[in-house]
Order: C-alpha cells, then structure tokens, then sequence
C-alpha cells in the first residue's frame, strides 16, 4: 500500500498519456476522455465501462470480394475512476469471452485496458454488498484508490498496476491498516444470493405474469446491466460492407424468433423471467458465479418500475 | 398538508365504490416499495384500494397500459388520468383503438411530476420535498414536459378530482423550440452531441402510448412473423436501419420515429422519462406538434391529422 | 475538381416518369447526375426511403408526382405532400441542409418543365456542395 | 477436432466452393442440397451430428448440421429456404463461394454406440443429421447392429433424399418411409411417423434411438418409445434454437444452462429431463 498527497488521479493521467495510454475518465453519465473532462464525480457512472471491453458495436468483418480485413483494436487505454462493482462485473464478461474458445477482439482489448477503481458511494439503488462486494473491493482492476480528503492511498492489486505504480515518482509506501481507512455504508437494498432452489421450484409461478405487467420490454436494463454480454451478429452492404456485432437483448421478442416463426419466449413475462433465471440460476450451473454485481442501474432507469431486490425477495417467499 | 392526504383518500373509497359493479379493473399507481417513486398498478378488487398512490412522482403512462390490458375482458376499465393522459386516451379513441364506452376516465388536476433524477435523495414528507434534508420547490426540479404544459386540465373524463393546485406559471411554450435555432451548423452539432449518446435501447419506443404498430419499419425488434409468411417475405423486409449505433443513424431512428407522431402526441413526455441517457427527444416531438399547429392549421379535429388531406399549404 | 452531385428521383410512374420520357423523346437535354426511380405513386415513398437514400450518400432527393387532383389513386400526392413538407421541417430542426429533398409536381404533358427543374435543382445542390451530413460513416 | 484457423478467430469463415447443387423439393418450402469443396484444402474433419454456420457476406450466417458423414467426401448441407440467409443460398449456384465456420456443437457419441442397434426417428428436414449417422453407420457396417430408418413427410414431394433412400431399401437395409396424406402411387406406409413407428414395434433391446424433426412428432415419438420399453438414456435427439456465433458466447441459444450450439444440437434425452422451460 502506498499513499500520495494531493491529486493523485491527475499525475497517474499525465504518467499514462506520456506512456502514449489513452485516458478516460468517468462524468456522470458514461467515459470521457480526460483531456476534456472538467472534474470528476463520485458514484456510478450510469454507462458501465462494458462499452470499453464489449463495444455497442464492433466490426468484425470487413468484406468485398472476400474477407477484406479484420479490425482488432490494439489501442492502449486506461480508465480511472471505475468503481469495484463494474470492475467486478469485468471479471465475469471474462468468463465468458476468455474461457472455452478464445475470443480474439475481447482479448485484444482487455489486454490493453487498465483498469484503475477507487471507492465509490453508493446511492439508494445499489445492493454490492449481497454479492460480497463493498465499496472497496478491489476485485477485477490493477490498482485501486482511495481517497481520503487530501491524501490518496494506492493499492496495487496485479503485477501491471505495481508496474505502473513503479514508474510514478512521489508515493512513499505506508502500513496504515486498512480499517482505518474504510468507511462502512448501510445498504437500504439487500439481496439473498443464494436462491437457486427457489427460483427452480418457482418456475411456473404465476407470479411471473403480474411482475412484468410493468415491463414495456425495452433494452434498457441489459444494456446498463455491467454484465449483460449478448451480441448479435449482422452485415451490412451486399456486395462490400461490414459484419458487425451489436449488443442485443433477451427482452427484445426477435431475440429468440426462429425463422419458423416459432418463438420459445414469445411472451412478455417469459422474456422477464429469463432475465433473473438467467443470471441468478443458469449462470450459477454454468459458470458457478451469479451474474450480478448489485449496481443497481436496472432499478434506477428501469421506465416501468421493476425493481430487482423486491422480485427477487417475492421469489424467496 | 392534511387537505393533500384527504383529497387521496376520497380517490380510493371512490375507485372502491366503482369496483363493486361498474368497473372490472382498475389502472392506478402504486407506490414502488425502496424509491420515491409511482408504478403503474392494476387495482382488481375493492380490497387492494389503499396501495393507490397519487403524488407527483408517478411515471408510466396509463393510456399504454390500457391499450395492453383493453382486450383481456369485455369488462369496463377505469383509469386515474392526468391531463396528458386524458389527451392520449382521447387520441387512441379517435384511432379506434380504444372504446369511449369501456373506459371509465377519472381525471386528476395535475401539478407537474417531479424529475428524481435531478435530486440525490430524495425525501417527500406531508407534501415537502426535501433533499439531504434541505427543502426543494417543487416547480424548479418538474420534468422538462411538465414545466412547459401547455394545458394541465384533463380533456375528457368521466369525472375529475381537484388533488393538486394546477400549475398556474405555466408558460405556454413562449420559450418554444427557438432556443436550439441559431444557424444549421449549431443546430446539427448540438443535435449530432444528443444523439450521441442513444443506446437504442427503445425505451421511447415502447413508453410511448402512440408507438403500438405491430411492426416498426426503422428496426423490426417486433417483426410480425407467421408460419405461413414466405420466404421471399421475410428476405425482402427493407431493413433500413440495423444496429449500427452512429449519431447519423440514431438520429434517422429518431425522425422516423416522430414522423409517426405527426398530430398525435399528447406532450406526455413519457418517451424523454423512458430515456436513460436523457436525450431531449421531446423537443422533436414539440416542433412536430408546432408544424402541425401552425403550418398546417390542424387543430384537434374529429379526424386525425395524417388522414386529413385537404389542407396543403403553400409555399412550402 | 468539379464535384458531380449525384441525384435521386423518385418518379411517379403515370405522371412524372411519363414526363422525363417526354424529354427524352423530345431530345431535352438534362443533368446526369440524376438516377430515376419508378415509383407506382408519390405517395408511396416512405420517409425511411429518403433518410436511406442520403445515408447511402446521395446529395440530393426529388419526390415528383402528379399535380393536386390528377393522380391516379385519388390522394396519393395529398399523403406526399404532407409527409415531405413534415420531413422537410424536421430535417431543417435538427440542422440538416433541407433543400436537399425537393417535392416537384410534374404532369406527363410537362417534359420541358421536367428537364428545367432537374437542371436547376442540380446546379442547387451543387451549390451546397456534398451532403457529408447523413452519409453512413464507415466506423 | 476443430479446424486451426478457427481456434485463432472463431468468428472468421474460410472459403468454400460450392460443387453440386440437388434440388430436394420444390415449390414455397423448397430445399436443396449442396455438396461443397473446401478450399483452402485444409482438412475438415468432423463428426456425425455437428454442424457449420454458412455465411454469404452480406446477408448474414445460419447453421446446417452436416447432411452426410465424415466417411464420405466434402461437406454437404441442406437447406430449407425460409429467409433471408436461406433464400440468398438458394440463389446461388455450382462454383459460387460461401463461408464455412466450424464444425461446432457436440457430435452423436458414434463411438459408443459400437455393437449396438440404430434407429433413426425422422420427419421432414429433422433427415438431415439422422443422414450423416446412417451413411456413417452403412460405410462402417460391421462394427455395429442392424440398422433401422423410419421416416416420414407431408407428402411425397417433401420426401429428403427419397431416391436414396429407395436404393437403401432394394439394397435390403430396413427402411420404412411414410407420407401423411394417402396419393396413388405411394407402396409404403400412409400416416404419421409416431404411428409407423408403432407399427413396427422396434425393440428396445441393445438399441440406440435418434428422433428429429418437427417438436410435436419428437414428443409423441419418445412416448411411443417409452411405451416400447425404451429408456431415455437410449434416446438422442437435436434441438433447435436460433443461432447466432455458433461458438458459445452470444447467448442467444440457450437452453437455461446449455448453449445449444455447443453442448447441443445433439442432447441425450435424460439431459433434457431436468429443464425447466419446455422447448
């Protein structure tokens, strides 16, 4: 553990960008680069840095007669300022990317993303802590902040942060324990994590149909979701174009619309169930991990008031 | 703010006295469990009567709910309707997609709804807002539509109830759509900046009581799709738009979009509530209703406005 | 380097596609740069088709129909008509150039005026110079 | 087994040549079968059951399970013209080139199966993996039991690979073909499969089924199995969902924990018992 008096974030951004990084940094709504960010606001950002690793779309394929080119995204760049629930959630879209076969355009990038987290606060919607998270975990990011009024304590968490962290000139090594720095917080949410058998027992509960009475079956809450990673596959431009891939969601009807016309989960209340089956309990059974790092942003831009926490402790009942 | 918490309770003993005989379900707004919040609700029998909650943070619109609900039974449906709400409702019966006779509107003066995305944390006590513990007025944190109401009083309805004092400083639209003008470069860039950031989640799409077409030509995340339509069919749907996510394409979502709109919006703004990147599509949606005021003379007539054809202006 | 505009025209199939074969049997001579494309009605043409074509890269797009009354289905050019004029009040809202989409009536008599309309519509957009606004970026 | 080049960028397809093209059935649902030559010469080997996504650059991919076995040269697919990738597909002819990605998915455990009986459950285009494990099973004759085929179609026109299966049966392999509706010059069975297979009464003895096809024969078939005194460890089927990657990451084929297109298409029934969500 190290600790720097005064901003550390704005030397660690110099020290990138001479290290030709590019630097992004959190506003309130998504990643700006750091050349035009004026300052930096605590708490979540309402756009998850998925957007970093798993862009909204990607090209794959560039085509004319043949395969023209394929584009892998080689640039270097650092976020700083990521808070422990989406550095987390970084940890899981790498389960599924990285594990089995290899996916080449995730792994170019995540080897060249640094992920620099500090301490958040977390609002009325977030619930990390049913998950083991608090707000200063360092799970899932090469260094971790934390910022104490004027001085800021360093944690390097990978080999590649303690490099980094090598290089910068200015940070003198403390033993401060830890607990007089952390800060506890007392979530209003809680979640019960372990609900597997119920969620299997309650799978035909007519529940389901007046929970999504509310749902008006838009994208919103995969798309803010930090570890939502379906994607679809499309080209665009007969004869030269581009196969491109685009972040999708189960909630969409087209989602699992067979050409035949038949569709498994042509319903609205299917389409929701699935959402909480999936990263609750069929994850669990594949991947031995819930899905879920209670951020909160489907409860917070969710238009039709679905709230989560209250579904799940129905659930539990 | 006694008068506030009686004037609530006369709402629900009246749905409750509506539910015994003439009215099968009932749409209302529940309050959300952990947030300063309203959902809607469907209220089936007398007993459920005291979850209704009227405030002025409730959000979704009922008009849509009732279009999804409507066919279930042939029962009468009673809906507690803002001002907005009650213009929507008034549209979709002028679209035949709702009967006069199935619906029992009850109307409810409205104050405004309150944008909680503006405040940290919120807190509403006997009719105070307040956030982290300092008082906030009201007026100044309304949503964008709500601030620019052009008529805050319900249009049709079977009965109204006087819960909140109207808006007066309703400004009607002076400020309208002028203040983006300047010259088309500023235009485009600040339009380019907005569009910016839409996921295309379809949030607008699906929160919008005038959006209920089957299939939506811009990109087809319902395509209405049978077993017996051919294959040429399902090959040759023009596919205009895809996922491509570019400021130039969604804007080209967006247009398409409100096109649809022309001399149909209710100015609920649900769509810019739905939104959760905050995009200002509203503003789309106003100068759409601006041309059609003033260019085209319509005004709330019997038949819609995209099937009246006899008024061409000229010059244009 | 001389910049050839290139120009979509959606021609109604009794009126205004009647029209442009009049000028060329007539021998007008007309700009180039524009591609006809047969339509059965003005009214038929979908605003979605107009935003595709300039985001394909066309720099100009001429809806031509028959004249208020002549049209063959009765109320075609009236549907065209308003969903021009709204599409042209939008586009210029949000800042794109909206002389670029011209709504021109032209009966099948009209050869002459179709040719005229075509040049100046072309020398217009050259003008304007290239429509980069909705072109499809390739990203 | 997977190929090398896609190990390095599973989403890359490598070209293939189209050589043949046999028109199975014509008219609205028409399919055709297309032997196809890879290209760039690298081996592509694979097992019965697994299949490829065809990609034609500019309309998109779908997935074809492999319609003939690994014993057998080059690749063949058919495929039923239902939208948009398909009816470009259709378009096509000898000496186009379309991509190949794969072989993906799990294969039928042929392995496993030596000494045992087959019996192949099929309707309509389900013919198409059931085909690449009976002309597997026929090139490697000795190694297992006698082999059984029930299939059937609406009609004789929808009848896959009819006239190869008419050589099967002079050849003396227990073939059993059936069409729905009765027509004139039709000698073998009138009715549904699940009735044909009853019929036949196959014993469950040593015996391995493999049912495919439209989902409502694939249900009545196995209770008709079941019924026959077969267990579900002895019945195999493939499922169908909407595939996209075909390698395991988008998430769109999932059936709860598995992803049809790599734990699947080929699933043994007992597998499949557990699920919550009925296909």
């Amino acid at each position: 553990m190290f600790v720097y008096e005064g901003e550390f974030i704005k030397t660690l951004a110099e020290k990138l960008i001479s290290e030709d990084y590019r630097v992004y940094v959190p506003d309130s709504r998504s990643f700006i680069e750091y050349e035009k960010a004026k300052d930096i606001p605590k708490g979540k950002t309402r756009k998850s840095i998925k957007e970093f690793l798993l862009p909204q779309n990607e090209v794959l394929i560039r085509y004319g007669k043949w395969i023209e080119e394929v584009p892998l995204d080689r640039e270097k760049r650092a976020l700083i300022g990521v808070n422990p629930c989406d550095a987390k959630a970084v940890t899981l879209l790498d389960k599924i990317y990285l594990e089995g076969l290899m996916d080449p355009y995730y792994q170019t990038r995540r080897e060249n993303t640094l992920i620099v987290s500090r301490n958040c606060e977390p609002n009325n919607y977030c619930f990390c802590e049913s998950f083991g998270l608090t707000p200063f975990s360092t799970e899932g990011s090469d260094i971790f902040l934390i910022e104490k009024g004027e001085r800021t304590y360093i944690i390097p968490v990978t080999s590649r942060g303690e490099k980094i962290l090598s290089s910068i000139d200015g940070l003198m090594n403390t033993d401060v324990d830890e607990s007089s720095i952390i800060v506890q917080h007392n979530f209003s949410r809680k979640v019960n994590p372990d609900i597997q058998d119920e969620l299997r027992k309650k799978f035909d509960d007519e529940m389901w149909k007046r929970i999504s009475l509310n749902c008006i079956s838009c994208g919103t809450c995969t798309f803010l979701c930090p570890t939502c990673f379906c994607f679809d596959m499309l080209d665009e431009g007969e004869k030269e174009g581009f196969r491109y891939r685009a972040w999708d969601s189960c909630q969409f009807p087209l989602y699992t619309l067979e050409s035949s016309s038949h569709n498994p989960r042509r319903e609205k209340w299917q389409r929701l169930r699935n959402r909480f089956y999936d990263k609750f309990l069929y994850t669990v059974e594949s991947k031995g991990e819930i899905f879920c790092v209670g951020c909160g942003r489907c409860i917070e831009f969710c238009p039709g008031g679905i709230d989560i926490t209250e579904i799940l402790a129905e659930v539990e009942k | 703010m006694k008068k506030e918490e009686s004037k609530i309770s006369k709402i629900k003993d009246r749905v409750a006295k509506l539910l015994e005989k003439d009215v099968s379900v009932f749409i209302a707004y529940e309050r959300m469990p952990f947030e300063l919040k309203d959902r809607l609700t469907i209220i089936s029998s007398p007993k459920e009567v005291d979850k209704i909650s009227v405030s002025p943070f409730m959000v979704g619109s009922p008009a849509r709910m009732l279009l999804e609900i409507g066919g279930i039974d042939d029962g009468k449906i009673g809906i507690i309707a803002r001002a907005c709400d009650t213009r929507a409702i008034k549209q979709l019966i002028k679209e035949g997609k709702i009967k006069r006779e199935r619906v029992y509107i009850m109307g409810i003066t409205c104050g405004g709804m309150v944008n909680t995305r503006k405040l940290r944390s919120p807190r509403f006590e006997n009719g105070r807002l307040y956030d982290h513990d300092r008082e906030v007025h009201m007026k100044d944190v309304l949503y964008d539509t709500c601030s620019r109401c052009e008529d805050p009083l319900p249009v049709l309805y079977d009965e109204v109830f006087d819960v909140f004092d109207v808006f007066e400083g309703v400004s009607k639209a002076d400020e309208s759509t002028e203040e983006i003008e300047g010259d088309r470069e500023k235009r485009w860039s600040y339009w380019m900046g907005e569009m910016e950031k839409c996921i295309r989640c379809y949030a607008c799409r699906s929160a919008c009581p005038m959006c209920y077409c089957t299939e939506c030509l811009v990109d087809p995340i319902n395509l209405a799709v049978s077993p017996f339509t051919s294959a040429e069919e399902k090959a040759s749907y023009p596919r205009f738009l895809g996922k491509t996510i570019s400021a130039e394409d969604n804007l080209f979502y967006h247009i398409i979009r409100v096109l649809h709109h022309a001399g149909r919006c209710a100015d609920c703004g649900e769509c810019e509530r739905a939104c959760p990147m905050d995009i200002p599509i509203r503003e789309l949606e106003r100068k759409m209703r601006e041309v059609v005021r003033d260019v085209f003379g319509y005004d709330d007539d019997e038949i819609p406005f995209l099937a009246k054809l006899d008024m061409i202006p000229e010059g244009r | 380097m001389d910049f050839e505009p290139k120009i979509l025209v959606f021609a109604c199939n009794w009126c205004s596609y009647a029209g442009a074969d009049l000028a060329g049997t007539s021998r007008l001579q007309y700009a180039p740069n524009v591609r006809i494309v047969r339509v059965m009605c003005s009214g038929m043409v979908n605003p979605a088709l107009i935003l595709h074509a300039f985001r394909m890269g066309f720099d100009g797009v001429v809806v031509a129909g028959c004249h208020p009354g002549d049209c063959h289905y009765n109320v075609g050019n009236y549907y065209a008509k308003k969903r021009i004029v709204l599409l042209r009040e939008l586009l210029e809202f949000v800042g794109f150039e909206s002389e670029r989409l011209k709504l021109l009536w032209a009966s099948a008599s009209e050869g002459k005026k179709f040719a005229e309309e075509m040049n100046e519509f072309t020398e217009k957009i050259r003008e304007l110079g290239p429509q980069e606004k909705f072109r499809r970026c390739q990203k | 087994m997977i190929s090398a080049q896609s190990i390095q960028n599973p989403y890359l397809p490598f070209k293939a040549e189209i050589i043949d093209i046999k028109q199975e059935v014509k008219g609205a649902r028409a399919i055709k079968t297309f032997k196809v030559k890879v290209v760039d010469g690298e081996r592509f080997d694979y097992q019965p059951g697994q299949g490829c996504l065809v990609s034609v650059f500019g309309r998109g991919e779908s997935w074809f399970t492999i319609a003939n076995s690994p014993t057998r040269p080059d690749l063949e697919f058919s495929v039923l013209k239902t939208g948009k990738v398909t009816t470009k597909l259709h378009e096509l002819n000898v000496g186009d080139v379309v991509g190949l990605r794969g072989p993906h998915g799990r294969p039928f455990p042929v392995d496993d199966w030596r000494g045992m009986n087959i019996l192949t459950v099929g309707g309509g285009i389900g013919q198409t993996p059931l085909r690449s494990v009976y002309q597997y099973i026929i090139d490697n004759y000795n190694d297992y039991g006698d082999l059984t085929i029930v299939y059937g179609a609406r009609t004789s026109r929808d009848l896959v690979y009819k006239d190869e299966l008419i050589d099967l049966i002079n050849q003396g392999y227990s073939v059993h073909l059936s069409i729905d509706i009765p027509e004139e010059s039709w000698e073998y069975f009138v009715g549904y499969v699940p009735d044909n297979l009853r019929r036949l009464k196959p014993n469950p003895e040593n015996t391995v089924a493999i049912i495919c096809g439209p989902p409502i024969m694939i249900s009545i078939s196995l209770k008709v199995l079941k019924d026959l005194g077969f267990k579900e460890e002895q019945v195999y089927t493939t499922l169908e969902r909407r595939m996209k990657c075909g390698i395991g990451k988008c998430g769109r084929c999932r059936i709860e924990s598995k992803y049809v297109c790599r734990d699947g298409p080929v699933f043994r029934y007992d597998e499949l018992s557990g699920l919550l969500e009925k296909t």
